[in-house]
């Protein structure tokens, strides 16, 4: 596979026919314009091609749909998907852990100078409306892509990441803390739509939907939402790709990228570890070494 | 009392009539419930462990015994493997009964027809037992039973009386595979069962109840036999909550299983999307 | 039953200060930032101050005031083999609502059909009766906005016990219900009567609203009663996480799950929590068989008990248009889009071909 | 539970549950015990096959159930009897651990340790110190709708 560098929109709509043309994928998934601003769209036409966007507000995460779970995606055939350099990372997380070939999938990698909040959002990427996560990535190209489009970007404006948030909440007390989370997660419906937009949670069938015995309770209570919300955060630990699809769907408008945020600094500072889309990397949780810091335990 | 909290019942009895199925015979803790308690041959309940949940199972003892009810089940799950740790003596929880019933009242008279596969003769049994507590009311009864094996035939004690009985004609087949050295019933799938009885359609119902592939080849062999398929019944079960209409995840289309069902005719599943 | 009254601003900011001093729930949309994200929510007020009624719609609907997320069926106490059962009240503290959209207020109106067929669901009626709706026509749309489409307005009066138009000044108030007349009743002195004039309805904006989307729910009901099989479910689920957020944001959506939840080895609590259909596991067997095996059933089954199950069972369309599964969706599945080309695919084929 | 002292304190005695290893924590305890080691009688063990098996969840339902306070424990580095679990858990302990504290879970309330199986010195220890610490920092109400069984 070669690497095709173009430089401009209409060259992903050209790369994107070619490889439809020449039968190297049977779909392209990408964006396209909706009402709400882009959203992600599958392209099997050659024609529909035309359709696909990308800009500031490209949010989504398409490496989502890349999960083994996603069933009525893999009657579709060899897919290219476009990916920004945080899509290529989940990417990357799907081959390291076995659940996507790197041959079986084409990655149109498109450099990204940060994106919105919200896709249905400005024209304009601005200080104000730029997502909080992006300022946390220094990644404006993704590596593992197979090609690559879009001019080179600036880093996202704005400084406002979201370290300053957890270091207000750390300098809290434990009791202000567990008031603190405790009133955020009383708003949590379940509906795990934090789950099932993560690209990394692929379970075939997710701890807290087991019944056997139940591990998490499935109410949305006080006890159900902190275990559930404490284990999903766990469970993504040195695997967050740091998309945050999970903050974006949350219909309670939880802000549930901080619980992932403080694991990640945790992970990076104990094991000098960052998610990266070199999916050659072990996971820090799936690895360990013989010298692991272990001031904690008596 | 809210229409989701369940009556008390007491497990009185309970056979194990193959290594993962077991009956049991419950009664209601209080008597005054018990005695206003009546259902129809057909009407399904939700029996509750407290700690594990509600299941849905159909009332597998008949009507005309009155004072109690029984439940056969297989483990499967969570609530199924809760009741299985259960013994003689212990509560559990009653809801019902719900659902529409087999059209006794129009089958009086008639020559009455019974298919069963496996566990599906528990649905089955309630209104063979229904119909031969009332013996003088109908024609023929003829059974025809089949199971996997020799060890998956339920109410076995009481396939030996109806086996017994001169008004009651009895087939069984095992699986192929399934049969015993002493096995003197026949060695084949259910549908073949019935196409070698073959049984008559005239002024006959037909009541069909098992896996899905066995109803699956049973329903055109009856139509095939003469069978018209608004006289052919079987019951439906989708994974149920509540039983009252409301939970939202029974429905077959527009059918809800627990209000419309469970007991449909043949010539109505024809007309359900595919989705149970 | 219409009584017209006037009430002043600072009338409603002093009315609900009675109501709540007097011990009744209000329930109001309040607005919550969080990491510079606002978001308005119903919630219970301690103040008249906190109600924010000038803002956009709240981003879940007004179900949970009747409907809570999860609540307790019953409770059970074990002592070796024999159980106690305690019961929960069926009866509930007063609880006004004040600001109620007209789509959410309509929404427990038409749910009151499902809950009461046959088996009549105490819990929900208990909460239905002990609940006054003041609701408030709206005064802005977004693009998502479609209850014209579905037989509603901006300014239907649909479900309310009181309706309020804002006016100069304040609002003008409609009394609709008996229970309507009776919060009147006790609170008369603040609402004098509204002299002669009819309201000014809000006719520009219903306009806007109906541009969004204007379909036929009785074609799209047929069309979709004859194309249970169609590519178009398979085309449309693709891009759908399968999440229900789209479910839980919804006014009319009330499909539950029950589960027992012991809270030590002798007794517990029997909850009903919310569920969607859109999850796997909503219809998986214990056998491990599922009849509706993939995200094109699931979601054909939410659009198909909104716009024809419903309809044919109870009558009417299971949904409000308030657009919020619209706004709600990670992965921008457009429930106006897909009603639009079912319509234009239903007027093109005469509902049936 | 707590009743008021003779001088009107309040004297509280912390429910502990402690999740140990088969092969090295649970044999150490069991030498404190024939050893006739002085220890709080606070601790429930529950024994596993390694640290490895102690899922994170068995902490929060601890919790969740009524515990006051938690000790985790298994075999030293390099002692393990698969190998390599209790280097994992290691990773994933140190992990939960700031994650607890950062939704505001007292990590004092958490012991983890390890304890060989000669060591009924130290389980003894570690017992008596945990159940100190935790009847210092009181009983754990406020965590997130704890439940309690009835005749506590």
């Amino acid at each position: 596979m070669f690497v095709l560098r173009v430089n401009s929109m209409q060259d992903l709509k050209e790369l994107s026919k070619k490889l439809l043309e020449q039968k190297q994928v049977s779909a392209i998934l990408g964006y396209e314009h909706g009402r709400r601003g882009p959203r992600p769209v599958f392209v099997t036409e050659v024609a529909d091609c035309e359709r696909l966007v990308f800009d500031h507000r490209c949010v989504h995460n398409l490496a989502a749909y890349l999960s083994p779970r996603r069933t009525l995606v893999a009657q579709l055939g060899r897919l290219a998907v476009v990916v920004k350099a945080c899509d290529a990372r989940a990417v990357a997380g799907l081959i390291r852990e076995s659940q996507l070939k790197r041959e079986d999938v084409v990655l149109i990698g498109v450099r990204c100078g940060g994106v919105v909040r919200d896709p249905n959002g400005a024209e304009q990427l601005s200080a104000d409306n730029v997502a909080p996560r992006c300022l946390e990535c220094d990644k404006r190209e993704p590596a593992l892509a197979d090609h690559l489009v879009g001019e080179p970007k600036p880093p996202p404006p704005g400084s406002a990441s979201r370290d300053a948030r957890l270091s207000e909440i750390e300098a809290l007390s434990p009791g202000e803390r567990l008031t603190l989370w405790t009133s955020l997660l009383s708003r949590c419906t379940r509906c795990h739509a934090c789950r099932q937009v993560c690209p990394m949670c692929f379970c075939e069938r997710c701890i807290a939907d087991k019944t056997q015995p139940t591990w998490i309770e499935t109410s949305p209570h006080a006890r159900g939402n902190l275990a559930w919300h404490l284990t999903r955060a766990l469970h993504l630990a040195g695997r967050c790709v740091n998309c945050g699809e999970c903050e974006r769907a949350c219909p309670a408008h939880i802000p549930l990228g901080l619980l992932n945020r403080k694991v990640a600094r945790v992970v990076a500072e104990r094991y000098g570890y960052r998610v990266t889309d070199d999916p050659s990397t072990p996971t820090p949780i799936g690895a360990y070494r013989l010298d692991d810091e272990q001031e904690f335990i008596q | 009392m809210n229409l989701y909290q369940p009556h008390l019942v007491r497990i009185e009895e309970m056979v194990d009539e193959t290594l993962d199925t077991r009956t049991f015979k419950l009664s209601f803790e209080h008597a005054a419930v018990g005695e206003k308690f009546d259902f129809k041959a057909g009407q399904f309940g939700e029996y509750s462990v407290f700690g594990a949940g509600e299941c849905t199972f159909c009332i597998a003892s008949p009507p005309t015994r009155k004072g109690y009810i029984e439940a056969s089940f297989k483990v499967v799950g969570k609530v199924t493997r809760a009741m299985r740790r259960l013994n003689v003596g212990d509560t559990m929880g009653f809801r019902g009964p719900y659902g529409n019933h087999f059209p006794l009242d129009q089958m009086r008279g008639k020559n009455l027809l019974f298919i069963a596969g496996g566990i599906g003769l528990a649905p089955v049994r309630c209104v063979i037992w229904n119909a031969l507590d009332l013996r003088d009311q109908f024609q023929d009864v003829t059974i025809i039973y089949g199971a996997r094996s020799v060890a998956d035939l339920v109410y076995q004690r009481e396939l030996e009386d109806w086996a017994r009985r001169s008004d009651v004609r009895l087939y069984q087949c095992v699986d192929p595979g399934g049969e015993t050295p002493d096995w003197k019933g026949a060695v084949c799938f259910v549908p073949s069962l019935v196409e070698k009885v073959a049984p008559s359609p005239h002024d006959a119902y037909a009541i069909v109840c098992g896996p899905p592939i066995m109803i699956t080849f049973t329903l055109p062999l009856l139509e095939k036999l003469g069978f018209a398929s608004d006289r052919v019944y079987t019951t439906l079960e989708n994974r149920m909550k509540c039983g009252l209409g409301k939970c939202g995840r029974c429905n077959i289309g527009s059918v809800y299983v627990c209000k419309d069902g469970p007991v449909f005719t043949a010539a109505q599943l024809k007309t359900l999307p595919p989705e149970y | 039953m219409n009584t017209r009254r006037t009430l002043s601003t600072a009338d409603l900011g002093a009315l609900v200060g009675d109501l709540i001093a007097a011990g009744t729930t209000v329930v109001a949309p309040i607005r919550f930032v969080d990491q510079g994200r606002a978001s308005i929510e119903y919630g219970p007020v301690q103040s008249p101050d906190e109600m924010d009624l000038d803002g956009p719609q709240p981003s879940r609907s007004l179900k949970e005031a009747v409907f809570p997320p999860t609540e307790v069926l019953f409770r059970w106490r074990q002592a070796k083999s024999a159980v106690e059962i305690e019961e929960v009240p069926v009866s509930f503290k007063e609880t006004v609502v004040v600001g109620a959209r007209p789509c959410d207020a309509a929404a427990l109106e038409i749910l009151d059909r499902v809950m009461g067929w046959d088996f009549r669901d105490e819990l929900w009626f208990g909460r239905r009766q002990a609940t006054t709706v003041l609701a408030l026509a709206c005064t802005r749309c977004d693009e998502s906005c479609f209850c014209t489409a579905v037989g509603l307005s901006p300014a239907s009066t649909r479900g309310a016990d009181w309706f309020l138009t804002p006016v100069e000044g304040g609002f003008e108030v409609e009394v609709l219900t008996l229970k309507g007349q009776a919060l009147l009743e006790r609170h008369k002195a603040r609402c004098p009567e509204a002299e002669g004039s009819t309201t000014k309805r809000v006719a520009d904006l219903e306009q806007e609203v109906r541009a969004h989307l204007d379909v036929r729910p009785d074609r799209i009901r047929a069309w979709l009663e004859t194309h249970f099989d169609d590519a178009l479910w398979k085309r449309l689920a693709l891009r759908c996480h399968g999440c229900g957020a789209c479910a839980f944001v919804c006014p009319t959506c009330h499909c539950f799950d029950m589960v027992d939840e012991p809270d030590g080895i002798d007794g517990g609590a029997r909850r009903r929590n919310w569920d969607t259909c859109q999850s796997a596991l909503f219809t998986l067997h214990g056998s491990g068989y599922n009849p509706r095996k993939d995200q094109a059933a699931r979601f054909r089954q939410r659009i198909l008990h909104k716009f024809a199950i419903y309809p044919k069972r109870f009558g009417e369309v299971l949904c409000t248009g308030c657009g919020r599964c619209v706004r709600v969706c990670a992965a921008g599945m457009d429930l106006v889009a897909i009603l639009a080309e079912i319509g234009r695919t239903a007027a093109e084929r005469g509902g049936s071909a | 539970m707590s009743a008021p002292g003779a001088d009107g304190t309040v004297s509280f005695e912390p429910r502990i549950i402690a999740f140990v290893c088969n092969w090295c924590t649970y044999t150490g305890a069991d030498l404190a015990g024939t050893s006739r080691l002085p220890m709080a009688p606070n601790v429930r063990i529950i024994r596993l096959p390694c640290t490895g098996r102690i899922d994170t969840l068995f902490i929060l339902k601890a919790f969740e159930r009524g515990a006051d306070g938690v000790i985790v424990s298994g075999c030293h580095p390099a002692d393990c009897h698969y190998t390599s679990g209790n280097y994992h858990a290691r990773r994933r302990f140190a992990i939960f651990r700031e994650l607890m504290e950062f939704v505001g879970i007292d990590p004092r309330r958490v012991t983890f340790s390890w304890v060989s199986a000669s060591e009924g010195g130290k389980w003894a220890e570690v017992v008596n110190g945990t159940t100190e610490r935790v009847r210092q920092l009181g009983p754990f109400e406020t965590y997130p709708g704890r439940v309690r069984s009835a005749g506590e």
